[in-house]
């Protein structure tokens, strides 16, 4: 596989203008302008933490930054999804055009292009589905994208993504199962792909154990609590396939599905 | 209510010492600070375990080495064998603060010389104050924070840091439990005198002496690392925590840390460490690495005005790895 | 880092007793909770010197008592002899926490058993649980907070307690410099257990034995009291902390605090109070009362869960003074 | 002296509704509905902290409520004077109407009633005039309002009172100089007076030291750091004339001047 281009982070926080904060079912899609931010490559982050009043939430958090995918970028304009599960993304979902937003990055490994010829899955499941979006964008060519969301409010994500194909826990909006379903379909019709995958860690070890039995490569964007999100912290440790541990933020989260003997359950992550 | 009534002194009474190093004359000509024979850009290093130079490089390229922000590179902790390190999940985010349980990854004694030290020995940064501030380079002396569970163990990795010329100083971390008491070295004051004498022994570049700050009585610790021999002595390591899982029906809850427990740092202990800083600045002649939730000038300058000759930024890094670089500049604007 | 590796067992794992707590048949069938035979509306009492029930009654008048939030009332310290206080300032705003130096101000031994006791002494509130949850009322015993410097001081407060039939329980505040050693009789294992085993003999009323939370070990702490006939521990007291004078030019900067150095409370030492209660229940096989930065139902649940038999409500009291109640109330709800 | 009626408060802290704040000058005059907060006397004080984001301030701060003089009460409305002067301050003035606020009293001893034939003297200094709207209120009677400002924009708080004669430090409204000359002048026309004084503690102890030497009553409002407001944290000590500490929470704000050896270092208090 050839790679993305990969963006090396400015050596500090920068403040971000936040263009707009809206609504997409159940998630909330943050704009902020980062006009001197390098290009990130697909499957990039940023640590993201308002200027103001970032703290003062329940129990005294959030207090340490938090990472999130850069689901878009267009004119200079960094696009992320969120849904508000804890004291940081709520606190995110509360911003407005106007406020001010530190960030670092983009951080971490992304995704690698397919080799020449071999055609791309995409699958997410929830919020996971935001890098996919910059990674459709930066392709260059179709791709098939399978997303799963819990009910209608949430299956409106997929509004992020061209011609996807929906599957939701309850059935009310396209498949009704996990979005594993339709991936199963895909590899079964054709095996000569690579996987992209994000998620929740049960859907990402459902992808991870398919295509492993199947000999399909795979990517998987892993999510783990992070401190820093540069290495320095050793806090996003990963169990590797030949022992020892990964560091999510530099070693990842973009991980090759070889090298992991399962994918862990997620710390901190989104549901 | 801990303390009885009896005022303390004030903090740096009595110390010419921190007369000078408070006033700005305490800086050398060219602008830059001396500690233990080692010529520093300023006053603001790391803690151990807080920055990777060599993750770092990877992330933000020749940035990094362009405005590194320490003055001093402190390893983080290393042990004669690897280690892998504890099992997720390692940080718990607490009410202004962090807990973490990594547990003391590293490639081991080994591994560490072979590899890293050649990629950390050509570190510089700028000087922030005097008369070439923001124009002259020096070199950032590498600190080697090494831990063993016993003096033979530390003799050996301190042997090794005094055969590397790369290796300015190096730091013990003493916040290994003992086998015999169940406490950390570093809270028993004849323990901890007799282990920092051991290592003395073995090398002439300076020792500094991280304390552990979970100890009934510091300063004592303090004073025993200065008679074993101790060049220098910093503190605060982290505090002693916990976490629980959340709560789920009828399951019984675990600590959440893969370790068990851990040690909180960050804002939420910031005036602990001042505390402790300040007894310890007052009970020992040898210069005090101040650290403990610093996240701005004015925490650094606590930590100064109560005894520090130097300042370490550990969790703030999390945060803003140029925060020690923003810190020095403010530091220097003001004389410090 | 202060923990190395290897997993701290799960809290509670081993003791049958704490699965009891933890069940909600640990409660009597009238709703009530048993502590060292005294019987409890709840589980939710205050931390010393942090609720004045004299001065409370004044400014809240009949509903202070019609709706008594503590199921047991711990007074504030007393002394031999009265105490003023530490000098203004007393008080500090840190991160998510308080530091006070307030200095143990009480009118002495002999004023607050001729006044407050009496005042004490007729408290009753409602149980919040079981059959007759929300109806019924118990009374609130009062357990005294008695401090001195050396083994006969506090023989002689306990004395007086023991006399008094309105006090249920005395607390023993071991957080009291020692003058040979410097350090809190607390922290010392031997010298504590001494001291315990001198006051024990005194009464047969339940003796709590309130921890020093600035000690190297503890458990070992805890494990001394017990030794020395303790019915009971409690923890954690408040952290030594310290802040300085706002920087002014040209001028040195003091302690804030009047007294110097003083204790830091709240949220921001909540984790590491839970990792002392975990360590501590582990350890003992008397009861344990949890305290230390508990707000609201969650942070209570976590002290209960690593082994507390009660909880304590400290700081939040000054935020609201009928968090207590708040929270025996949901404790009950969830069958706690 | 007579006493005001002294407000018992209710038993645990309540939630009110804000009905505005508005800009007086350099001030923020706050407004909250408090229909069911009994009638508080003058003098008495809330305990204060906002129901959202208390907390995430600078170092973390604010955490503990704020004590604020009732400033005063109309149909079930109480009004505050406030001045941002740190991260309490300055969260409560960021709120709007309909926010929530928690608050905690009435609290504390109030001024007392000026015995029948004294006439009262209320001499106030900065957002210390506060409490002395309210007496002016409840007085029944005319009576001379002395107040003293920084500078015109804070000066723009005697609309606060009616009839006030305004001093200013630099002169820019009123006479130049402190308010404890028009104190002076008055004192020196008729010395058969109560004065009820509020301000920064370098004004309350001229007040004092007048006072004394013309052996004229005065009641002074004091301010000191407050955690709890209702006696339970004896931080609010300050030394008495014999020795020893009052609480000012609860033996206070208001403390007869007598009491006192000289007014102390305000602590924690508003400049
Ligand atoms: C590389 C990467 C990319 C990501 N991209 C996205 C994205 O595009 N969109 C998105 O919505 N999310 C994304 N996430 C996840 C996101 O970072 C988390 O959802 C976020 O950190 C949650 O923060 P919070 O404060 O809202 O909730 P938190 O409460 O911090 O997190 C919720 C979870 O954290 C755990 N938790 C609870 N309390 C604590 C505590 N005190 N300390 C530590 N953990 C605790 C629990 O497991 C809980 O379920 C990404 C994560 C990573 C690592
Ligand atoms: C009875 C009473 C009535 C009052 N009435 C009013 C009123 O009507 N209007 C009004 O505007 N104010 C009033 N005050 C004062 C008001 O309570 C304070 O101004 C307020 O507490 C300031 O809070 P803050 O967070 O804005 O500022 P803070 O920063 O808390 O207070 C400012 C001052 O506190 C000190 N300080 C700084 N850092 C700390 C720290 N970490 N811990 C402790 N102290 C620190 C410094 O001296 C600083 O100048 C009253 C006070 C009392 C006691
Ligand atoms: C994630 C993390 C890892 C750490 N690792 C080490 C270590 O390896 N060796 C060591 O001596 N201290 C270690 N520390 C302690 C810090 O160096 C510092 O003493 C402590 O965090 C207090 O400073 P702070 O509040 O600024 O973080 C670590 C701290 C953190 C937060
Ligand atoms: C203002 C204040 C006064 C205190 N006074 C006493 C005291 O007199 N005796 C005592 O044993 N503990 C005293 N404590 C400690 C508390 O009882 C409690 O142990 C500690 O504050 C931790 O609990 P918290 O975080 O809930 O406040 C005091 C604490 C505070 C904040
Ligand atoms: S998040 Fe800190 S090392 Fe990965
Ligand atoms: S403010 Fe707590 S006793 Fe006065």
């Amino acid at each position: 596989m050839s790679g993305f281009a990969r963006a090396t982070a400015p050596f500090a926080r920068r403040l971000l203008r936040v263009t707009g904060v809206d609504p997409l079912g159940a998630y909330e899609l943050l704009r902020a302008a980062d006009p001197h931010g390098p290009e990130p490559s697909p499957g990039q982050f940023l640590m993201l933490a308002t200027a103001e009043r970032w703290g003062g939430g329940v129990d005294g958090r959030p207090y340490l930054p938090r990472a999130f995918s850069i689901a878009r970028r267009r004119a200079g304009e960094s696009h992320f999804l969120l849904e508000d599960v804890g004291p940081g993304t709520h606190r995110l979902a509360e911003l407005r055009a106007g406020d001010a937003l530190w960030a670092l990055g983009p951080l971490g490994r992304g995704f690698s292009a397919p080799a020449a010829g071999k055609r791309a899955i995409l699958i997410g499941g929830g919020a996971g589905i935001a890098p996919l979006a910059i990674l459709q964008d930066t392709l260059g060519r179709e791709a098939t994208v399978l997303v799963g969301f819990r009910d209608a409010a949430h299956a409106r994500g997929a509004e992020l993504l061209r011609g996807a194909r929906v599957a939701t826990d309850d059935g009310a909006i396209g498949h009704r199962g996990p979005c594993t379903d339709l991936l199963a379909a895909e590899l079964g019709r054709d095996p000569d792909a690579v996987v992209y995958a994000c998620g929740p860690p049960a859907m990402l070890e459902a992808v991870r154990a398919m295509c492993a039995s199947l000999s399909v490569d795979a990517q998987l964007a892993l999510e783990t609590g992070m401190a820093c999100g540069f290495g320095a912290c050793f806090g996003c440790a990963v169990p590797r396939l030949d022992g020892g541990y990964l560091r999510a933020c530099v070693d990842g989260p973009v991980i090759d599905a070889a090298a992991l003997e399962r994918v862990p359950e997620a710390v901190g992550a989104h549901p | 209510m801990s303390a009885a009534d009896g005022a303390t002194r004030a903090p740096g009474s009595g110390r010419a010492r921190a007369d000078e190093r408070a006033a700005p004359g305490a800086r050398e000509g060219a602008g830059t600070v001396e500690f233990c024979g080692l010529r520093l850009a300023h006053r603001v290093i790391n803690g151990s375990g807080t920055f990777d130079v060599v993750a770092a490089r990877a992330v933000f390229g020749a940035a990094l080495d362009e405005r590194f922000p320490f003055a001093a590179y402190v390893s983080k902790t290393i042990t004669l064998e690897p280690r892998a390190g504890n099992p997720p999940p390692r940080l718990w985010e607490a009410a202004q603060g962090l807990i973490n349980s990594i547990g003391l990854p590293n490639k081991g004694l080994e591994a560490y010389m072979d590899e890293d030290v050649p990629a950390l020995a050509s570190l510089t940064t700028e000087v922030p104050a005097g008369p070439a501030a923001g124009t002259s380079r020096v070199a950032v002396p590498l600190v080697t924070n090494v831990m063993g569970s016993t003096a033979e163990e530390l003799v050996e990795l301190v042997d090794a840091c005094h055969e590397r010329a790369e290796i300015s100083a190096v730091e013990l971390n003493v916040s290994c439990p003992n086998v015999k008491t169940g406490l950390d070295i570093g809270a028993d004051p004849v323990l901890l005198e007799h282990v920092v004498r051991a290592t003395r022994e073995r090398t002439s570049k300076p020792l500094v002496v991280k304390l552990t700050p979970n100890a009934a009585d510091v300063p004592a610790c303090a004073r025993a690392a200065q008679a074993g021999g101790a060049d220098a002595v910093s503190l605060i390591n982290t505090l002693r925590a916990m976490a629980l899982t959340p709560p789920a029906r009828g399951e019984r809850r675990h600590p959440w840390l893969g370790g068990g427990t851990g040690g909180l740092s960050g804002p939420a202990l910031r005036t602990v460490a001042l505390a402790q800083v300040a007894a310890v600045a007052e009970s020992v002649s040898v210069p005090v690495i101040g650290m403990g939730g610093v996240e701005n000038t004015a925490h650094a300058r606590d930590l100064i005005d109560a005894g520090a000759a130097l300042v370490a930024v550990g969790t703030e890094n999390f945060r803003d790895p140029a925060a020690a670089a923003r810190i020095a500049r403010d530091l220097a604007e003001t004389g410090l």
